[in-house]
Order: C-alpha cells, then structure tokens, then sequence
C-alpha cells in the first residue's frame, strides 16, 4: 500500500476532531502531495500557453503537456491519446467525432444496463437525433451482464460501449470476451474504465479496445482533465468535434483544414496544469504494485462485505476476484440518506444515491446505496474503524426505515 | 417571536455538543410531522431537489396553518419536524417568523447553499408561498 | 498596477540568467500566489467530488464551486453562468446547445474577419453539416470592422458572433451598437470576451450580450476553466450539449430529463480545483482598478507602439481609448520568428504567428506578426527595455528578412 | 565521423558563452545553404509542422548528397545551414552520421521533442529518408 501521508488530506478531521476517513474513492481520489507540488511549480515556474511560440516558457509548458500525453500513451500502450476534460467528454467526443461520422439512421449500438450516465445520455442524444437504435444488455441476479444477451444483440451491431468495471457493484466485466465477440460482427469497443483504470493497468492494444476513457480525478490525478486512448484505425474514421485554436491546420473564410494528430480533437487552450499534474500521478502510480494491491483491496472489501452482511445490510455486488473494491450496501432499518449523514458524522465519507446509474438501480429494484469503496491508501483498521462505526449507527438509529 | 415549541427545541440542539446525539433529536423530530398518507403523495406536493422522497403539503384554514409531510429519509422528515413545531396549528403570522436559519441551529448542516440539494430550502420556499397566497 | 511580488513566476530568469520579462499575456496570464495557494489548498484540505453526496469534504467542495459561479454571475451581472474548460468550450456550447437547438437550413449568421479560429471554426463546421449561411463583416484599412457591412448583413440573421477585443490588433469593437442593431432584427449575440473581459467589467446585462464566452487562464485564473454566461431567454432556448453524469434529472432505458438550471450543460464531474483557483482570482481583480489600469496599460502599449514605429518597424492596431494593450508588430528586416526568438534569448517573452486569426492576418496582406502583450504586473520599465532590445536586435539582425 | 566543416561549427557554438551571439552564428550559417530557388518550392519539398516558410530539396547523385534548400526565417535556413555542413557534398555513409544532437549542440533549442514544431525534426526526417531509398 502506499503512504497515506503522502496524502496531505488524509491527516485532516471534520465537523471538529473528527479524524477522515476517506471511503468515497470511486467518485474521486485523494492526490499526493507530489501531484499538488508539480501544479503549483508549474504555475509559479512554467505557466505558459502551449504550441505555436518560441519563447522559454512556452517551450517548457509544452513540453510539460506532451509529457503527460507520452506518459498515458506508454501506460496505456495506446496508438492515440486525445486529452479531454474527463471520462465524460470523452465518451461525448467517440458519440460526436466517431458517431456522427459513422452512424447512419437505422445503425445499432449496444450499451449495457451496467452503464454509467456518462455513457448513456450522449448515445440516447444521438440516437435520438440520427434515428439509432440503442441496444441494452440485461444485468443478472448475480449481477453480471447477460452475455447470452450480449451475443444476440450483436447482429448488425457497428458500436459496443462497455463499462469496464462498474462505479456501484465494482463488478470488472468480461470486456476480453466482449471485444472479442463485437470484433467478430466488425463492430467498435468503447470502454468506459473510470473505474478499472485506477484499480488495474489497461492495456488497450492487448485488449483491442477501440477507445477508453478515463478521468484523472478517480486515479490519483487532478480536476478537469482525463483522456480518451483510440486506436489509430477507430482514429482515421473520426471527424473534429469541437473547432477552434490549436486543432486546425489553415483557417480561411471559405473553410478549415485541420491538424491530423490528436491536436484535432483539443480545441482552445488545453488543460496545461492538469496535465502537469496527471503526469506526475502516473508516475506515482507506476512505481506502486498495483496487483499487489488489487489483493489488499479486494480483501478489505470482501471483509466489509461480509461484516455488513452478518449486521443485516443487503451488500450489492459479489468481490470476485477482477473486481474493484466497491461495497455498495442498504439496511432495511435506515435510508442510504440517513445513514451517510450518521457516517459523516463521525468522519466518514462514503457517497449515498443513485451513483448517476438509475438504469442498473431501477434494474436491482432499488433507488440508492451506500457506498464505501477503497483506495491504495486505505487500511484494513480503516475497515474494522467503519465497521465499527456502522454497528454503532445500526444499533441506535437502524430500526428507522 | 417563534413558536414556542420551536424555541425550545432549538435550544436544545444548541446544548448537545455530539454530532450523532443532535441526529439522534432531529430523528425523534420526524415523529411531530403531521403524516401526509402516502397516497396523497402526487408530483405537486413533492419537494424538488430533495434527494430522497419528501412530500409536504401546507393549508391555511381560519387563519391558522395545517402542515402535513412524509418522507422516506428520516432526517428530511425530521427537518419537516422542525417546521411543523414553528408551523403547525400556529397563526399565519407566528409561522412567517421562521426563518432558514433554524437549520444553522440545529448544527447538523453547515451551511445552506443552494447548490446543497439537502432539499430544505424548497421545503420552506413551499411553505412560505402557500401562506404568501393566503 | 498591482504588485509583481505576488506572482511568483516574474522573479524567475530563462536560459541562465535573463530576468523574465513576460509580455504574452495575450495567449496566458500569470498567476498570483493567492490563486495557486487556493488550489494547494482545496487539493490539501477539501477535495472531493461535488454534487449529491452528505459528506463534509464533498459539501466543502461543492460549496467552493458553487461559489466560483455566483461571483461570476454577480461579476457580470448574469443571469446564468455555465463553468466550461473555456472559451473555445464555452462558443462551441453555444454552437451545439443552441445552434443546433435554433438553426435550421438556410439560416443565416454574422462573424467577423477579426474572430479567433475558436469564434469561426465551430461555426463553419455547424454551417456545413446544417446548411447555415455564414457571412463575414469585413476588416477596414483602419483595422476597424466595417459597421456599414454589418448593417447590411443583418438581414434575416439569427446569430451575431463578434470578438469584444482583438486578440492580434487590441482593437475593441463597438458591441454596445453591433449589440442594438443585432436585437433590432431579433438576432442573438455572442461576444467571444477572452481578451476583453481581463482588461474591463464587462456587465452583460447592461451590453444586453445573449452569451458571453471567456477563459479563467487570461484573466489570472488556472488554465482548464472558463465560462458561458447566458441570458435566461437564450437559456430556455437551449438543448443540451454533452450528455453525462449530474447535467441529468432522471435517466431509464427509454430516454432521460435533465436538469433546468447549469448543470444541464455540465456534464460530468466538473472543474473544482479550477473553479476554486478562480473564484479566488476574481476576488483578486476586483481589488484592482481595472479603469485605471487600462490608462495605464494603454499608455504603455501606445508609447511601445510608437517607439517600434520609430525603429521602422509596421504596427498592426491602433490603440484607441478603449483598446486593449496588445502590440502586433512586424519588421522589413526580420522575419517575426527570428524575432521573438532573438527577443527571448535575452527573457522577453512575446508571441509570433498567426495567433488563431488566419483570415484577419489574411486580410491584412500578411501571415504573422510579433505580438506582445500588457497585464496588469506589466510596468513601463519593463516596455523600455523591450524597446532597448528591439533596438538591439535591429541593429544587429534588422537586415535579414 | 561527421564532416570537418561540421565538427568545427559545433565547436564554435559550444566555444560561445552568450545566446544572442549563438544566434549570430546560426544567422550566418543560412548563407552555406545551397538556394533552392522559390519557384522550386513545391507542397512535396514543404517541411511540414514549420511555423515559417521553408523547403529542403535532396539528391544523391554518384554516392554524394546534394542539398538545396531556403526557408523564411532565417533561423530555420541557418538550422538547413547546419545541416549542409555536414551532409552536402559529402558520401551517404558521412551525412549518416548527422544525428538530431547537432542541434541541441548549437544550445539554442533547449530540447527537440516532437511537440515543439520547429520543424528541424521534420527537416532531417525527410534528409534521412531520402538517403535511406538511394
Ligand atoms: C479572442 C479570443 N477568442 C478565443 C480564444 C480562445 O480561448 P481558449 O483557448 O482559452 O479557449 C482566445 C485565446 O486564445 C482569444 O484571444
Ligand atoms: C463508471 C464511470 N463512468 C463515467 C464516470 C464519469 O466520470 P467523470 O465524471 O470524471 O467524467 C464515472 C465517475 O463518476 C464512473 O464511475
């Protein structure tokens, strides 16, 4: 594990002297001091707009920017790296620069029922307005994807959009299966891997992942930046979709010709800082034993799952052994509401609701979880500390549902 | 001059240090909510931005306001509570006297942005323009 | 003026030992300490995702970037302000939001030859994928735009694009009277403000400006952030643009509602840390006397101006009264590239290119400039050994082109 | 080995403290570029990713490389310059020896990673190509 005095925030307390504990990691991690330190360097020695000048410091920015880029295509093992605002946009940009130069009335895609609203919205947006047809694969009891309902929903298919390991059960999808099966009917992958890409490393060539998309913020990085890996072939069927500075080649009145790199798809200023700072959370990453810690992790939450269990909750989700460590639970006897407030009350953090996947709630017959998922600076006695906590909350407040 | 139900248990919150025993009060208020049977519960008495599912509805007979609510979420029936304790069977111009503030005095959230959709303020915002049409 | 002490990136020197001198503010500003030390902050103290969760630290976050938007909004005295990743993000919303929402075939819209490519190249590509007629107001020899063109060209447009300030020439276009004469025939306006809103309050409800596109990383704020700010009336006319988490009300299989207020047009986790660096920023400007400031900045920018003028060199702007202090530039002697590097070996940082206005440099019969660009740390001795330099440079290369 | 001319140059600007008279020597080098004259400038000898102007044309003839060239700016025709030294007239087997170093030798481009659009990159890219099918 690491040293979670790394995490400067990790030694604050709230509402008074209680100490954090920090288990809301799957709607975003905690950063280094190492990722806060390159920022603010950046900002108080390099600052500077990138591309195009010859000046020190622009020189240095950029360099600084194209840093991260190599960083991710490396860690990815990636043909293209597009760096987006996060994981949202990043599906925006496959739906408009992908989708809309390839999908024609009539075309299916395939979602799943496991899908986060970031991966949902943009393609009900597009098939409503290009006439497509959106496919979802069912979720099990057991709370995996139907994949007998996956292959029927392959025919004529031209787009698969997958999930790689789900926000609210921590469930890893069989995505090697999935791409194989959706290449087989010549259909494209997107992987959604907000969540798998902090908990394991993706290899998309390996995988044959068309595109994937991730989010800084949920691995250790910062705000406002994430990227979206494209394999070069998925890369020559796109078309631009935002326009403006640094994506274009020539500009004139009668029309544009653009840049035909990733360039293309980062209009206007890009993320400079942000991108100093995901570099740097890669490289600490990279020096961490990330199976080692899928071990610890899991452990701690097949752990917690099962304490919550013998106290009565309804865990959602199964731990196996490619899963995240996400433990999403109810008790009969008190709303996810309420519980998260007497959990904040002592230090707690865990996220409560619908975790922006109502399809997959609806699906499971409920409206929300609580939800404690676990990072590479989360500890076993931060476990038995929760659990400790959640008996207490139990025994005084649980008969209130 | 609130009422004086109000008052006192407003002082109360203010005497207990502990977070979870000022949960603990805000809970057993959820019992002084006049019950909004749920199946009156409609889209018109739902309270927006709430998280959870909270009804509220309010009259004003002889002068006098009736407030019935419900919610799923036993702190936001005991917010509902607390309005009633202000609200309930008191004079229209007694009920006007609360403010938001009384949310600030229960210690329990920290501030009352709008961006939190804790859903209290369109609680009161309701409330406050039923009487206003009074 | 404010003091150079508070940005701690103008104490530093380039290759060795040049003390920096940054006059590209133009492309990026620098930032105050105050603004990277909020950042540190939030990221040491207080991260967490926004939006629907009870915890303290995601209530603390939330709040911080909430509190980003109302001081926007009063700052502009807006009626709704959308946080976007920036200019280009915010013009390109307008394009997707509410082009595609408003415009149909044979529609028609107004841009000018003096936009940046972020203020043409959204529209172009809307233009030909929906039949729009785009019509450009042309450039006058005096580096004005040509108003009786505009008038004329009025006639059955929708839209009015128009950059408030120039980002090559400074020249500050008459928005109040493009404004009238736009709403006279029932035309929206979208001022593209990167440049002017650093340099002037702009109030938005007294200009009556329908949007309002600007970028943090001008204006002292980090880069990654800008905003739309939008009247209600435009506002209710809008579709959504990216489909994702937070920006909907309820998502199932069948089809999804979104939000009613500026989350419907942010989608995913938004920009926290950014908006926190901003909001601190503005706190910042509004310290400053901004009309002061501009006096001041003009005096330098036209004192630069005729200095360089003196030295032979072709000054592109005319740096009226309410002009901002940029000072585009070009020598007979000596190309622009070799120029700004010769200007950055001994420190100045000043841009060169096209600066993302192909078709004004077009117009002007060229395809570069030098530019260089005032801010608020900016002093007068810092514009005399610029032109010391200039000078130096001349007389050693000025015969070169 | 590379070619005298060329070693003896980059000795030069490593023998100069001060950027600006780096830039001098650079300035000077455009004048070893065999002219390519303008209207031999065609889309196929454009170096792409260069913010200037320039056009770099390549030969082999009997074993020995001819390089003609001009560009806008007179630093990137100084880097051509450079470039000349040490492969124009010389056999393949010398110009091969021109590496990408030459340039961080002149310590003017603090360092050529592809994202900086000198050009220089794109430049010796289409040299060495053009050598690499004679
Ligand atoms: C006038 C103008 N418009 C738009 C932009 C684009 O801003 P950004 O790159 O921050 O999106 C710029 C800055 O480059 C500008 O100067
Ligand atoms: C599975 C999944 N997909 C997509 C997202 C959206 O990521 P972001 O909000 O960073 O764009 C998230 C995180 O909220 C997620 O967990």
């Amino acid at each position: 594990m690491v040293d979670p005095a790394d995490f400067p925030i990790l030694s604050r307390t709230v509402h008074g002297n209680q100490p954090l504990v920090y288990l809301d990691n799957a709607a975003t991690t905690q950063k280094p001091a190492v990722v806060i330190d390159a920022m603010d360097a950046y900002y108080r020695h390099s600052n500077a707009n990138v591309h195009r000048a010859v000046h020190a410091l622009a020189g240095e920015a950029t360099d600084a920017y194209e840093a991260c880029r190599a960083t991710l295509r490396t860690w990815f093992n990636a043909e293209r790296v597009v760096l987006t605002s996060g994981t949202t946009e990043a599906i925006n940009l496959v739906a408009h620069g992908w989708g809309r130069a390839v999908l024609n009335e009539g075309d299916a895609i395939v979602l799943t029922e496991m899908e986060h609203h970031s991966d949902i919205v943009p393609w009900q947006m597009l098939a409503k307005e290009r006439g497509i047809e959106v496919r979802y694969v069912p979720v099990l009891p057991d709370m995996t994807l139907d994949m007998e309902a996956y292959e029927a929903s392959l025919e004529g298919a031209k787009l698969v959009c997958v999930v790689h390991t789900s926000n609210v059960l921590g469930v890893r999808n069989p995505v090697e299966r999935i791409i194989e099966r959706a290449h087989a009917v010549g259909a494209r992958v997107l992987l959604d891997a907000a969540q798998g890409a902090p908990h394991t490393r993706i290899d998309v060539k390996a995988l044959g992942a068309d595109f994937l998309a991730v989010s800084a913020h949920k691995m250790l990085g910062p705000t406002g930046i994430g990227c979206l890996t494209i394999t070069q072939a998925a890369f020559d069927e796109m078309q631009p979709f935002m326009g403006g500075g640094d994506m274009i080649e020539h500009v004139s009145l009668e029309g544009s010709t653009y840049q035909s790199n990733e360039h293309k798809f980062e209009a206007g200023t890009p993320r400079i800082a942000e991108a100093v700072g995901w570099k740097v959370a890669m490289d600490y990453l990279a020096e961490v034993d990330l199976e080692a810690e899928h071990e610890r992790l899991l452990g701690i939450a097949r752990w917690t799952a099962e304490q919550l269990r013998s106290l009565g909750c309804t865990v959602y989700g199964r731990h196996g052994d490619h899963d995240s460590a996400v433990v999403s639970f109810l008790h009969p006897g008190l709303h996810a509401e309420d519980f998260a407030h007497l959990l904040d009350a002592a230090g707690f953090a865990v996220r409560t609701g619908h975790h922006c996947a109502q399809p997959l709630l609806h699906r499971l017959g409920i409206d929300s979880t609580v939800r404690a998922s676990f990072y590479l600076y989360n500890t076993m006695a931060e476990a038995e500390a929760f659990i400790e906590r959640v008996t207490h909350v139990l025994a005084r407040f649980g008969g209130n549902a | 001059m609130v009422s004086e139900a109000l008052a006192e248990v407003l002082e109360e919150f203010e005497a207990i240090e502990d977070r979870t025993q000022r949960f603990e009060l805000l809970f057993d208020l959820a019992d002084d909510v006049t019950e909004l049977p749920t199946d009156e519960w409609s889209e018109g008495n739902r309270v927006k931005g709430c998280q959870s599912q909270a009804h509220i509805d309010v009259r004003v007979e002889d002068g006098l306001v009736h407030l019935r609510g419900g919610a799923d979420a036993r702190i936001v029936q005991g917010l509902m509570g607390l309005l009633s304790l202000g609200m309930n069977g008191q004079t229209v111009d007694v009920a006007r006297q609360v403010t938001l503030d009384i949310v600030e005095a229960t210690g329990l959230l920290n501030s009352l942005t709008p961006s939190r959709s804790n859903g209290f303020r369109t609680m009161y915002d309701m409330v406050m323009s039923t009487m206003g049409e009074a």
